[in-house]
């Protein structure tokens, strides 16, 4: 396994760790069985991610995403959040490695959780979010 | 960070000197090929059965019942496939364990699918292998056990002459992989009544890609490589000669030292033990207490997974393991761990720290120090330890 | 005796300076296994991929289709294995040549024990496979075609053009041993449709114990070493990262400097032919004179045989070969030579003068000069020679 | 293979090569196709074996035997020459390896053979030649 060096700084110094008490919207998705569960907090206004934070139980590169969607997401509106993929996330870390790509599925999966959370919660509609599937069963082993 | 520290000796060691210094002719001056006639052939040749008498002293055995492989995984499928495929008229059943090396482990399964039968043991919470359901396992068409010595992940070593015997009253072929237990434990395959033994030196400070396997004289076994006429037409394949005369001096030096580097081994361990348990809780010592390798620790530490401990661990420059280095690859919880009980989240936190000859007191309480932080910041960051 | 002169490169060469230099690091401090996550393992398994490539380079082959092995004969059992295994659904009939090293022989030969059925190819008296029997051979369950490169004894290169051409119009996988090939050879596994071709690196100034077996990408094949998942879980074992290394930089150097070298071994070869011819009677060149390893010499001698005259050049300072090292050990005359038409007492006075990068004009004429005093010698010493 | 010194010797210079033109008995044993002939020559004068030569096209141990077993037979009675055994052959040669003990049993079998050949002509009769059998398919191959 060999991260990059965005990879090894957002595991060393992540962004936005914590819980937000007051939360719009919180999301979990993963496994503790699978060695991951990611928990994202999101505090939103006029549409507006104002506040994102997460907890996340897993490998190096499952906690780099994690902060680095939280940062992606940050000051943006429900949107584009939404528009957020995994591979934007793994891009925006320079990559992760094969094996790895599936963490960053986890970042994805826990925003759009939040959000859905979030659009039950305060009864608003979101497009796209119908027709997720939270996959608990996420491959570790797929490599390319 | 100034300093690396190395915890983790049961992946790999590191040549020493010693070890370097004789395989050094062997490469560009003392080349030839022992197979050849000529002179300059001579020393690969006496250098190869010099070796081969230190392996065979190290574990009771006679000169000719040492076989060189490729490493600890070939002489594993060798034996497995190479028993199971001469032994196939007799029967068809294998016993092994849960908590075995990949080498043993993948190959059983493999059987499996060319129609083999293996039953694997269950082991305790301990990871010692239950004597009863071997002894219950064993029937008319049993033509191999293999247990392994000491196991690499926990450290637990099995109560082998039990084993052995347990093999002898039911004239069953007994196999131990003892790549770990090499160099720590004392071995005498007559004593022990073990038929075949893998070893590979990389683990006692000699080369990667060179092991043996002990084989009892008489025992039938198909060549797992076939070709020419090398190791008494058992293992084909131009002789590793450096490799094998590393192999040699690592066994020679891991025996004449066993004892004083054992006593060292027990207390680093046991004082690391002692400081990751004073200042750290919600953890588990998993493995034997006592029957364990003396250089192996190794903790769950609940609420973080094993691969950011490491990660984190290596940026203070540490390098432990989670599990066996060889599994690092995938994500899978440890099997060992998962068969010893430990439920698949805490088995995603577990770290194999194991010492070796060149780790000091000093080091033990840099890495203690290291852990509580790092164990701290990871489990605050974790969305399971609030709950 | 002053001198030593080493003529006997097929059977194994020596670790060149620039090889050994760069594995030397890979002992002692960088000896991280590179499964591990730290960091200490991040130069090992760099290395290790960098050899990849430069071997993948080499052959025209892409990095992930090259898995290192323990040897010639490891790549040349896991391939006919490997594949027979795993496709005997298909089809039980592998098809070889009577001329293959005892790695493809005697692992053919295991097979037909466990139900497969083999055919030999017949070879012409320069040692080239007879294509029109190789396509009448192939039938609906034919599985493999198994052809070598070069041969070892003789230095005859196949025509692997068109072996590689019949495979692939019957969709037959083709597999050859290019261990005395490879350095000599311009390959292109995709040009020549090659689909496994087995290596060695102690036979290009390498390590011993130490090759690689390429697998071109999407074809099935069963293990032969079984467990942890190194090799893209296709050849456990701790990696032999000083040897992968020295392979990779064996191969790089060999495949630069292949025309030059070639081109000073061809001379040397035909200078060291034409010698023997205009001084000794009673010989028989053994090979194809022009499709022909660029450092193979094979005479026969009639009324003498050939480990007398290993052993009296030997005496005065020259290392050579009777037909395969691998087989010195053994005294029967050599399979390939006998293939060739050779009778027996012929093929028994066979000497095999192996060119390498280290000789000389000068050695040569040495050489030339003892072999004919050693020839005229033991033919006085024989019954043979009065007749 | 690694000859003892004893062996490299009788190699390198070997004792009674060559022929005799008169002899009283010639034996010849091995066949060319296992890579092996040895031909012994006796000149025998009142039971004393007064000369011996020999010829062998075989290896280094072959040559060595050859020379070692006429060594011991020279001046020897005819009686002497029938029990020198193979083995007493290696032991003079301070031993051979266990695949290279089938040389000094051609050396054996070649001195019997050539009493033979003088038993015959002579018409003399030589306890222990009846029952011999000459093997021409001895093993080369048979280590331990
Ligand atoms: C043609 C050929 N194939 C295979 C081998 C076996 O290679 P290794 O000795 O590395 O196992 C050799 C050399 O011994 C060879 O010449
Ligand atoms: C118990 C055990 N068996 C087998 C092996 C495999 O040995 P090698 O890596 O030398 O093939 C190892 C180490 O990886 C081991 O710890
Ligand atoms: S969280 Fe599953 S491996 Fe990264
Ligand atoms: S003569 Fe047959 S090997 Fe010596």
């Amino acid at each position: 396994m060999m991260y990059s060096d965005k990879v090894m700084d957002h595991f060393t110094n992540p962004r936005n760790v914590g819980e937000i008490i007051d939360a719009d919207g919180i999301g979990e998705v993963g496994n503790a069985k699978c060695g991951d569960i990611m928990r994202m907090y999101l505090k939103i206004e006029d549409g507006i991610i104002e506040d994102v934070k997460f907890k996340t139980f897993g490998c190096g590169s499952a906690i780099a995403s994690s902060s680095m969607a939280t940062e992606l997401i940050k000051g943006k509106t429900i949107d584009e959040a939404m528009r957020l993929t995994n591979k934007a996330v793994a891009d925006a870390l320079d990559g992760l490695p094969p094996v790895k790509m599936h963490c960053s599925v986890l970042a994805e999966q826990a925003i759009k959780s939040a959000l859905l959370d979030y659009s039950k919660k305060h009864n608003i509609h979101i497009e796209g979010l119908e027709d997720i599937n939270f996959d608990d069963d996420h491959h570790h082993d797929i490599e390319e | 960070m100034t300093k690396y520290i190395y915890m983790d000796n049961a992946a790999t060691t590191p040549v020493k000197k010693e070890v370097f210094d004789e395989m050094l002719p062997f490469f560009s001056e003392q080349y030839g090929n022992p197979s050849s006639v000529y002179s300059l052939a001579n020393a690969s040749k006496m250098a190869v059965e010099k070796a081969r008498e230190r392996v065979a002293i190290a574990i009771g055995a006679d000169k000719k019942e040492i076989f060189f492989t490729a490493g600890g995984s070939e002489s594993d499928n060798w034996a497995i496939k190479g028993i199971a495929y001469s032994q196939k008229k007799k029967g068809n059943h294998i016993i092994t364990t849960k908590i075995e090396h990949h080498g043993i482990l993948h190959t059983c399964q493999y059987l499996e699918k060319q129609g083999f039968e293996v039953t694997y043991l269950d082991v305790d919470e301990d990871g010692i292998v239950d004597l009863e359901q071997l002894r219950a396992s064993i029937k008319d068409t049993t033509i191999l056990i293999s247990i392994m010595f000491a196991n690499n992940e926990i450290g637990t070593i099995q109560p082998i002459k039990e084993i052995g015997k347990i093999a002898k009253e039911n004239d069953v072929l007994f196999h131990t992989d003892a790549v770990q237990a090499m160099g720590h434990v004392k071995i005498d395959v007559n004593d022990l009544n073990i038929d075949l033994l893998s070893m590979s030196a990389h683990k006692i400070y000699g080369p990667k890609g060179v092991g043996a396997l002990y084989i009892r004289r008489g025992v039938k076994i198909d060549p797992l490589i076939s070709g020419g006429a090398q190791e008494r037409n058992k293992r084909a394949g131009t002789e590793n000669v450096p490799g094998i005369v590393g192999l040699g001096k690592a066994v020679e030096i891991a025996y004449e030292n066993m004892e004083d580097s054992n006593k060292k081994l027990i207390n680093l361990r046991d004082s690391l033990i002692k400081k990751i348990e004073d200042n750290i809780d919600y953890i588990r010592l998993n493995g034997h207490r006592t029957e364990r390798l003396p250089g192996n620790v190794n903790f769950s530490f609940e609420f973080i997974e094993g691969e950011s401990l490491l990660l984190s661990l290596d940026m203070v420059g540490i390098a432990a393991s989670s599990g066996s280095a060889c599994t690092s690859g995938s994500l899978d919880p440890s099997h060992v761990l998962l068969s010893i009980g430990l439920p698949h989240e805490i088995a995603h936190g577990s770290l194999r720290l194991s010492l070796g000859d060149f780790n000091t007191e000093d080091e033990i309480d840099y890495v203690v120090d290291k852990l509580v932080t790092i164990v701290d910041r990871l489990r605050q960051m974790s969305p399971l330890y609030d709950r």
